[in-house]
C-alpha cells in the first residue's frame, strides 16, 4: 500500500522486492527468495526473467526459477561481476529493485497434452526450474517428462535436495552428467560422466516431444544436432537465449538479434523463429 | 553517533607527474566526512602505515624503491586502486621505455657507476594484482568520485571502456579527424574526459590511454591515408602508454 | 503555460496557408514566445547542429543534415531516470519546458515517426513521450545534396512527425497543418498568413517535382532485403570492417538509433545516488557481451554487418519497417568511409560503377 | 675507530612536497660536514621522451613532467618551437596564455602555501585537523585553488595538463561568457588572497638565514611585473638572454640523487617568487604592492622562509592582473583582427623559459625540416634551488645548538622552497657539442 516508489509509470522504475532468504548453493551460485510488492510480479511464468537493481551498482537480468505463482519469487544467481557481486554482498531483509517480468517466457499452453523434453545446461538450469516446477504443478496437463541437466563438474550441482525429490519420481526421467566427477559423492543423486548430448543419446524421447533448452550459448549447437538426429522438428525445439539486456522492454537494443528484441519476442525462440535472425544462434 | 569506524583510505605517489595525488587532494574536502586519511605524505606528515581499506596509487613503477614501496601498499590494502594513467598504462615514460634501453638511459645522465637504479616504466600490474583501475591524464574528478563511492560500499565501481568518439559526439562535436584531418586519437582511446579536446576543436591525443580492443591497424590505416607518416602514427599511438601486444595485429 | 492539444491527434484534414518571408521575423518571435526555439546554427565550416537560438538570423537556412539528429530533443544524449535515497526511489520527470524546433527536413520527420514507435511501444516510455507532448516540430523543405538518398528509402515525403510543414517558395513559405496542436498554436498569429492561391499551389507543385529530380544518389530499393541476405556472407563486409574502427560514430548521428546504456552513479554517502541512461553503440566490443565473456559480436566485422542489417532489413518483429531514413548522417560521419551505405548497397546488387562522392 | 664524535641526522621522506625526497646530514664533532638533499623520485627520463615526436606533441608531453606547473612546462616548450618557427600568435592568444599561467600561478601557489607550508605553523600533522580546526584557512586554500583551476579550465581546457595550448596559439577563444564569470570570481576572491598573505606574514620564521641568496628571474616583457621574458636578470647585476642558458648555468650530477643541480658561477642561486619579488618587487600591481611593502621581505630580510608569504603575495598580483587581462582580451574581441600567419616548419634551435611558480624554467629544442624534436633540454626551478637548499640547511644545522631537534624546522626550511621534485627528475645529460 505504502509503495516508497513513487511514481511507477515509468517504465524504467523498478519496485521493490524484500530478501527474504539467501540461500548458498554449489560455488558461486545463490539463491535468493524475494517478496515482491508489485502485483505484476507475483504472475512470472516459467521462463520469464525480472531486471533485478542493486541500488548504486546496476541492474541484472535474471530468471525467475520458481514456476509457482506468488508473492515471493525465487531467483538462482551466479557471482559473475558488479552487480552479482554486490547482490552477493546483501543480506536477509534488504530491499533490492525488481522490474519485471518480462519475455515471453516458454509456450505452457502450447506443450499442454504433449511430451516434454526439458534440458538445462549449467546455470540455465534456473529457468528450466521454472519450467519443471509449473509442469508438475499441472502435471496432469503433460505426457511424458524427461529433464536433461549437465554440468562442468558435479560438485556445481544445483538444486540437489529438490533433484533427489525429482529422481524418486516415477512420472517423469531425470539425467544429470558431469563432464568431470569431483567432490564429494552425494549419493542417492547419480550423476553420470558424460556431456547432456550423451543423455539425450541415452533418453528415449519420441519425435513429437516438445523440448526447452536453456545453457551457455557454446552448447546449443551439440544440443540442436543430437535433437535433430532424433527427428524431432525443429518447431518443437524451443531454446531460451541470453544476451547482454540493459531494458528487458525493447528500447535499449542491446539484446536486439536479427530483426527482433531477444528480450521482448524471447528469451524463448523455437529453431524456425531463430533461423529467421542471423547470429542468434550457431545452429548447424 | 558513529557506529563503524569511518574507511580508511591512502593516497601514495610512485612515479609520475603527482597529478593525481592534486586532484585527490583537491576533492578532500569532499571526501573528509566519509573517510579517515591514514597515508598522504603528499599532503600531510603524520602518516601510519597500518592497514587501509582503499589505497589509491598513483606513477609508475620506475624504480627499486617504487616496487617496494607498491609491495608494502599491496599488502596493507584491501582495495588497490591504479590512479592515472601512470599507474594504469605507463603513461609517457612507460611510451619511452617501449622505445629506448633505461640502463643507456641512466648511463648518459648518471656515470657508469651510478648507485642510481631505474627500472623500465612500467604500470602496478605488472608486479602487483590491481583491484581498479582508473585511468586518466589527470583523472577526472567525477569518476574518481562516483568510483570512490561505490569502494566505500565495497561495490566494484563501474568505469567505462568506450571510447572518446562516444562522448566527443554526445556532445554534438565537429570530427576534427574528419573536418580538419587532425591525428585525432579518440577512436582508440578510453572515454572519460569528455572528449575535452575535440571539444575545442583539437585532437584527442590518448592521454586517457587505449579503449577496449581499440582497432590500432585501422586507425593507422585512416591516419596514413591523411597522409600521416607511418612511425609518426606508432608514435603518437604509443605514446600515453598503449602496450605492445594491442598493435600485433598490425602489418605496418 | 498554455494546455496544448495533446500529441499526436492529426487533423483529419490537412490545412494550408501562405507565410510571406517578410513576415516570418514576427512568426518567429511570436514562436518563441511560447518556449525555447531550436533551429539549425552552423557550427564549423561543414557541420550544423540544432540549438536553442535567440533571433532568427541564427538560423542556417542552408543546414541539410546536423550532426545529431532532432531525437536528442526528446531522448537526450544523457539523462537521469531514476533517484534514490535511503529506501526511496524515486522517477524524475522530465521538466515543464514548451520546445519548438524548427528546420526539420522529411528524413528526420521519418526518424522521428520511428523513434516514436519504439519508445512509445508498450510499455511506452515516460521520459519520451513527456517531451513529446512539450513540443512543437515544425519541417522545412530542402534540396538534396549528394549524399542525401531518402527517395531510395522511401521518405523523402514528409507524411509524419511534424505538427507543421513549410516548404521553401523563394519569398513565402507554403504552410501544412497536421496536427490539432499546431492549429491551435497558429491561432495565435493567423494574421500573419494569407490564403494560398492557385498560383502557389503551382509553385508548390515545382517545387516538389524539381526536388525530386534533384537526387543524384541512390539505389534501386526494392530488392534491398534479399539482397542482404542473399550477401550475408560477401567479402565486401570483411573489407569494410577491417577499417572500422568501432568508435561508433555511426550510431549517435543516425536519427532511428535508439541503443542505451545504463549506469548507477552513487553518492558518497553511500545512501543515495541515480541512475542515468546514456546512448549508447552497438559498434562497441562489450555491446552484446554476456556472462562468462562470451560475446555475440566479437570483431568490428560482425557489429559493422548487424549494424547495416539492422538499418537497412530493419524490424522483422514486431514493427516490420527498415530503420534507415536516407539522410547521409553515417556516411559523413564515418572517419574510416566505411558507412556509405549507397555505395554498399550498390556494390551488394553487384552495380560497380563509381561514386560521385 | 675514531674518536669522533658522528652523527647523522636523517628525514627519511619529506612529506607535503611534490614528489619524494630525504635529507641526510652528517656531523662530525658538532660540525656539518655534509648535507644531502636526496631526491628519490623515479627518473623519467623526458629529454629523451620526446625525441622522435612531432613539434605538436611537446605540449602534450612536456606538461606531465609535473602536474602543478603543466602550464609553465607547456609554454616553455611551445615558447621555444615559436622562436624557431619565428611564429607569433595573435595578441589575443598571447593575453589568453598570460591568463592561463596566472591561473597556474594561483593553483600552485594557493596550494602551496595553505595545503603544504600551513600546516607547520598551525600544527596541524594531518589533513582532517587541518580541515577541521582552521575550517576557515582550509576554504581559503580551497577557493583559491579552485580561482586558479577555473582560470586554467576556462582557457586551457582543464585544471592542469592544459588542452587548448598549441605551438600557433590556442585552438579556441573562450567565450566572453566565461571569461566575465571568470572575471567576477576573481574579483571577489582578492580579499581572501590579501588575508592569506596577512596571515602567512604573521609567523615568524623559525630559523634564519646567514648568507645572502643569489636571485636570478627572467625580465617580464613591458614594464609589468610578469612571468614571461627573454632576458635573465641576477642579483649581481648582471643581464643574460636565456638562450645563452648554458652559459651561466652549469648543470650537475650529484651521485646520491636523481635530480640533478644547477650552480652559477660555481655558486649557489635561488629562483622563484622571493627572486621575482627581489628583482621586480616594485613593479607590482596596486594592492600586491600596498602588502609587499609592510613586509621584511621589502625590508631586505632574505629568509627563506619568506618565499611562503612572497608566493601569497605573487597570488594577489596574479587576481589583480588577471582582471585585466580578462579586459584587454574582451577589448581585442572587439578589434578587426589580422589574417593569422600560417604556421611554416623550419629546422632549428631555441631555448624557451618562463617564470614557473617556483623560478626559470627553461626548455631547449633542436628540430629538424620535418618539424621532428632531436634534442632536447629541461632545466627546472627545482634543479636550480636545489643547491642552496643544501646550503641553508648547512648555515642553519651549524648555526644551532640542539641539532637532533632541528629535523622538522629543517623540513619547514625545504618546504619553503616549494621543491618540485617531479620537476627535478626529468633528466637526461645530452652530450652538446
Ligand atoms: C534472460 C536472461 C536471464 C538470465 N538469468 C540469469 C540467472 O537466472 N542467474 C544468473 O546468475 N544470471 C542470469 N543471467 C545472466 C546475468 O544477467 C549476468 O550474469 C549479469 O547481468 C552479470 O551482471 P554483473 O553486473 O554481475 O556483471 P558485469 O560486471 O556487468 O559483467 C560480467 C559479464 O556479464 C555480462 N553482462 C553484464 N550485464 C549484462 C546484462 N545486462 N545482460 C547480460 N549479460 C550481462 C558482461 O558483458 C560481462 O561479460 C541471465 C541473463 C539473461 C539475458
Ligand atoms: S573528433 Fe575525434 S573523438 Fe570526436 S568523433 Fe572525431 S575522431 Fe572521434
Ligand atoms: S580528448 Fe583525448 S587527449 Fe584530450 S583529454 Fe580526452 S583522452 Fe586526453
Ligand atoms: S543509417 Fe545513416 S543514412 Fe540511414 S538514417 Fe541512419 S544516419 Fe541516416
Amino acid at each position: 500500500m505504502n509503495n516508497p516508489i513513487s511514481n511507477s509509470r515509468c517504465p524504467l522504475t523498478p519496485s521493490r522486492g524484500v530478501i527474504r532468504s539467501i540461500i548458498p548453493m554449489a560455488s558461486d551460485n545463490t539463491l535468493f527468495q524475494i517478496t515482491v510488492e508489485e502485483d505484476g510480479l507475483n504472475n512470472c511464468m516459467p521462463g520469464q526473467f525480472v531486471q533485478l537493481w542493486v541500488p548504486g551498482v546496476g541492474e541484472s537480468p535474471i530468471s525467475v526459477c520458481s514456476g509457482h505463482v506468488g508473492a515471493t519469487i525465487e531467483l538462482t544467481v551466479r557471482k559473475v561481476g558488479r552487480v552479482t557481486s554486490a547482490l552477493f554482498q546483501m543480506n536477509e531483509g534488504d530491499w533490492v529493485g525488481l522490474r519485471g517480468p518480462y519475455g515471453n517466457g516458454f509456450p505452457v499452453e502450447q506443450y499442454k497434452g504433449k511430451d516434454l523434453c526439458l534440458i538445462a545446461g549449467g546455470l540455465g538450469v534456473a529457468p528450466i526450474r521454472s519450467l519443471w516446477q509449473y509442469v508438475l504443478d499441472h502435471r496432469e496437463n503433460f505426457g511424458k517428462i524427461t529433464l536433461i541437466y549437465g554440468m562442468r563438474h558435479s560438485i556445481d550441482l544445483l538444486f540437489r535436495s529438490e533433484f533427489k525429490m525429482l529422481l524418486r519420481r516415477r512420472d517423469m526421467d531425470v539425467f544429470i552428467a558431469a563432464e568431470e566427477l569431483c567432490g564429494p559423492a552425494l549419493p542417492p543423486i547419480s550423476v553420470q560422466l558424460g556431456r547432456v548430448t550423451d543423455m539425450i543419446k541415452a533418453a528415449s524421447l519420441s519425435p513429437c516431444v516438445e523440448v526447452a533448452v536453456c545453457g551457455p550459448p557454446v552448447m546449443y549447437k551439440y544440443v540442436i544436432n543430437e535433437l535433430k538426429a532424433k527427428d524431432i522438428a525443429e518447431s518443437q525445439i524451443w531454446l531460451s537465449l541470453e544476451r547482454h539486456m540493459k531494458c528487458g522492454i525493447g528500447k535499449c537494443g542491446h539484446c536486439f538479434i536479427g530483426g527482433a528484441f531477444a528480450c521482448k519476442a524471447g528469451p524463448v525462440f523455437n529453431l524456425p523463429q531463430l533461423r529467421l535472425l542471423p547470429e542468434a544462434v550457431e545452429c548447424a | 553517533m558513529e557506529t563503524n569506524p569511518r574507511p580508511c583510505i591512502a593516497v601514495e605517489g610512485l612515479t609520475g607527474c603527482a597529478g593525481e595525488l592534486l586532484v585527490i587532494l583537491e576533492n578532500l574536502d569532499k571526501l573528509l566526512p566519509f573517510v579517515r586519511v591514514a597515508s598522504f605524505p603528499f599532503a600531510q606528515s603524520q602518516n601510519d602505515d597500518g592497514p587501509v581499506d582503499i589505497a589509491f596509487v598513483e606513477g609508475s613503477v620506475s624504480q627499486p624503491h617504487d616496487l617496494e614501496k607498491l609491495k608494502r601498499i599491496r599488502a596493507k590494502a584491501r582495495w588497490l586502486v591504479a590512479v592515472g594513467n601512470c599507474a594504469v598504462w605507463g603513461c609517457v615514460q612507460g611510451g619511452a621505455c617501449a622505445k629506448c634501453k633505461v640502463t643507456e638511459m641512466l648511463e648518459a645522465v648518471y656515470g657508469q657507476h651510478s648507485e642510481i637504479q631505474a627500472l623500465e616504466s612500467k604500470p602496478l600490474d605488472a608486479y602487483v594484482n590491481v583491484d581498479v583501475k582508473l585511468s586518466g591524464c589527470p583523472i577526472d574528478k567525477t569518476q574518481f568520485l562516483s568510483v570512490t563511492a561505490s569502494l566505500l560500499k565495497d561495490h566494484l565501481p563501474y568505469i567505462t571502456h568506450k571510447p572518446v568518439c562516444l562522448e566527443c559526439k554526445l556532445k554534438e562535436n565537429p570530427c576534427v579527424l574528419i573536418e580538419k584531418n587532425l591525428p585525432c586519437l579518440g577512436p582508440v582511446t578510453a572515454a572519460g574526459c569528455g572528449a575535452l579536446c575535440p571539444s575545442l576543436g583539437a585532437a584527442c591525443y590518448g592521454c586517457w590511454g587505449p579503449s577496449q580492443d581499440p582497432q590500432m591497424d585501422a586507425m593507422a590505416t585512416i591516419l596514413s591515408e591523411k597522409g600521416y607518416e607511418a612511425l609518426e602514427i606508432m608514435n603518437r599511438l604509443k605514446t600515453f602508454g598503449a602496450p605492445a601486444h594491442l598493435f600485433e595485429r598490425m602489418n605496418v | 503555460m498554455v494546455v496544448f492539444a495533446p500529441y499526436g491527434s492529426t487533423l483529419k484534414m490537412s490545412r494550408t496557408f501562405l507565410l510571406p518571408k517578410s513576415r516570418f521575423c514576427e512568426f518567429f518571435s511570436y514562436l518563441k514566445g511560447l518556449g525555447k526555439f531550436f533551429a539549425p546554427v552552423r557550427v564549423s565550416e561543414q557541420s550544423f547542429s540544432f540549438k536553442e537560438i535567440e533571433n532568427e538570423g541564427e538560423i542556417a537556412w542552408d543546414a541539410l543534415r546536423t550532426i545529431l539528429p532532432p531525437k536528442k530533443f526528446f531522448y537526450p544524449q544523457r539523462e537521469t531516470v531514476l533517484k534514490y535515497d535511503g529506501n526511496e526511489v524515486k522517477a524524475t520527470v522530465p521538466e515543464d519546458n514548451f520546445q519548438i524546433i524548427f528546420g526539420v527536413h522529411p528524413c528526420d520527420l521519418a526518424g522521428l515517426g520511428i523513434m516514436d514507435t519504439i519508445f512509445e511501444a508498450a510499455p511506452s516510455d515516460t521520459h519520451y513521450t513527456k517531451r513529446r507532448e512539450q513540443s512543437l516540430v515544425i519541417g522545412l523543405s530542402c534540396m538534396p545534396d549528394k549524399f542525401c538518398f531518402c527517395q531510395s528509402m522511401g521518405t523523402s515525403c514528409p507524411t509524419k512527425g511534424y505538427d507543421l510543414f513549410l516548404t521553401d517558395l523563394r519569398d513565402a513559405f507554403f504552410g501544412q497543418v497536421d496536427t490539432a496542436r499546431a492549429e491551435q498554436v497558429l491561432a495565435g498569429c493567423d494574421h500573419l498568413f494569407s490564403p494560398v492561391s492557385e498560383n502557389d499551389k503551382d509553385s508548390y507543385k515545382e517545387f516538389w517535382i524539381e526536388r525530386d529530380k534533384a537526387f543524384t544518389n541512390g539505389f534501386e530499393p526494392d530488392n534491398l532485403r534479399s539482397t542482404l541476405d542473399m550477401e550475408w556472407d560477401n567479402p565486401l563486409w570483411d573489407e569494410l570492417g577491417k577499417r572500422c574502427l568501432s568508435c561508433g560514430n555511426c550510431t549517435p548521428v543516425c536519427p532511428t538509433c535508439y541503443c542505451f546504456d545504463l549506469v548507477d552513479i552513487a553518492n558518497l554517502n553511500g545512501q543515495s545516488g541515480e541512475r542515468q541512461r546514456e546512448w549508447d553503440s552497438c559498434q562497441f566490443v562489450g555491446f552484446a557481451q554476456v556472462a562468462g565473456d562470451y560475446n555475440f559480436r566479437p570483431t568490428p566485422v560482425d557489429r559493422l554487418k548487424f549494424w547495416y542489417r539492422h538499418k537497412l532489413h530493419g524490424f522483422d518483429d514486431p514493427y516490420g519497417f527498415k530503420t534507415c531514413v536516407g539522410c547521409g548522417r553515417c556516411t559523413v560521419s564515418c572517419p574510416s568511409g566505411i558507412d556509405d551505405i549507397v555505395d554498399v548497397v550498390k556494390r551488394l546488387q553487384g552495380n560497380n560503377e563509381q561514386s560521385n562522392k | 675507530m675514531s674518536d669522533v664524535e658522528k652523527k647523522i641526522i636523517q628525514i627519511p621522506e619529506i612529506t607535503r612536497v611534490e614528489g619524494h625526497a630525504a635529507v641526510e646530514i652528517d656531523i662530525e664533532d658538532g660540525n656539518v660536514k655534509d648535507v644531502r638533499l636526496d631526491v628519490f623520485e623515479g627518473t623519467r627520463f623526458f629529454e629523451r621522451i620526446v625525441l622522435g615526436h612531432k613539434y605538436d606533441e611537446l605540449a602534450h608531453i612536456t606538461s606531465r613532467v609535473c602536474a602543478i606547473c603543466s602550464t609553465g612546462h607547456v609554454l616553455a616548450a611551445i615558447f621555444a618551437v615559436e622562436r624557431i618557427f619565428s611564429f607569433t600568435p595573435t595578441p589575443i592568444e598571447t593575453k589568453l596564455r598570460e591568463l592561463m599561467h596566472l591561473g597556474m600561478i594561483i593553483e600552485s601557489h594557493a596550494t602551496h602555501v595553505c595545503a603544504l607550508a600551513l600546516p607547520d605553523f598551525l600544527k596541524t600533522p594531518d589533513l582532517a585537523s587541518f580541515a577541521g580546526q582552521h575550517k576557515e584557512k582550509f576554504l581559503l586554500w580551497t577557493h583559491l585553488r579552485n580561482l586558479g583551476a577555473e582560470i586554467q579550465t576556462a582557457v586551457g581546457g582543464r585544471p592542469f595538463h592544459p588542452v587548448n595550448l598549441h605551438v600557433s596559439g590556442l585552438s579556441k577563444i573562450p567565450s566572453t561568457a566565461s571569461l566575465e564569470g571568470v572575471k567576477a570570481d576573481l574579483k571577489r576572491s582578492l580579499d581572501e588572497a590579501i588575508l592569506l598573505a596577512e596571515l602567512v606574514l604573521s609567523f615568524a620564521p623559525p630559523v634564519e638565514r646567514l648568507t645572502e641568496p643569489y636571485f636570478l628571474a627572467l625580465i617580464p616583457h613591458d614594464d609589468k611585473y610578469g612571468y614571461f621574458g627573454e632576458t635573465i636578470q641576477s642579483s649581481e647585476g648582471w643581464q643574460r638572454s636565456c638562450q645563452e642558458y648554458k652559459e651561466y648555468l652549469d648543470e650537475q650530477v650529484v651521485e646520491y640523487s636523481h635530480a640533478k643541480r644547477s650552480l652559477v658561477k660555481g655558486k649557489p642561486v635561488m629562483v622563484g617568487a622571493m627572486a621575482r619579488l627581489a628583482l621586480f618587487g616594485k613593479r607590482l600591481t596596486r594592492e600586491a604592492l600596498n602588502v609587499y611593502q609592510e613586509t621584511p621581505l621589502f625590508k631586505g630580510d632574505s629568509n627563506s622562509i619568506w618565499n611562503n608569504a612572497a608566493q601569497a603575495i605573487e597570488i594577489i598580483q596574479a587576481i589583480e592582473r588577471a582582471i585585466e587581462i580578462v579586459d584587454e582580451v574582451e577589448a581585442l574581441k572587439k578589434e578587426q583582427s589580422a589574417e593569422k600567419k600560417p604556421l611554416e616548419i623550419v629546422a632549428g634551435s631555441a631555448t624557451g623559459a618562463v617564470e614557473c611558480p617556483r623560478g626559470t624554467l627553461y626548455h631547449y629544442y633542436e628540430i629538424d625540416e620535418n618539424g621532428v624534436i632531436r634534442a632536447a633540454d629541461m632545466i627546472t626551478p627545482s634543479a636550480q634551488n636545489t643547491a642552496r637548499i643544501e646550503l641553508d640547511i648547512k648555515e642553519v644545522v651549524s648555526q644551532s645548538k640542539e641539532k637532533e631537534m632541528l629535523g622538522p624546522h629543517l623540513e619547514t626550511l625545504v618546504r619553503a622552497y616549494d621543491p618540485c621534485n617531479t620537476c627535478a627528475t626529468h633528466m637526461v645529460a645530452i652530450n652538446w657539442k
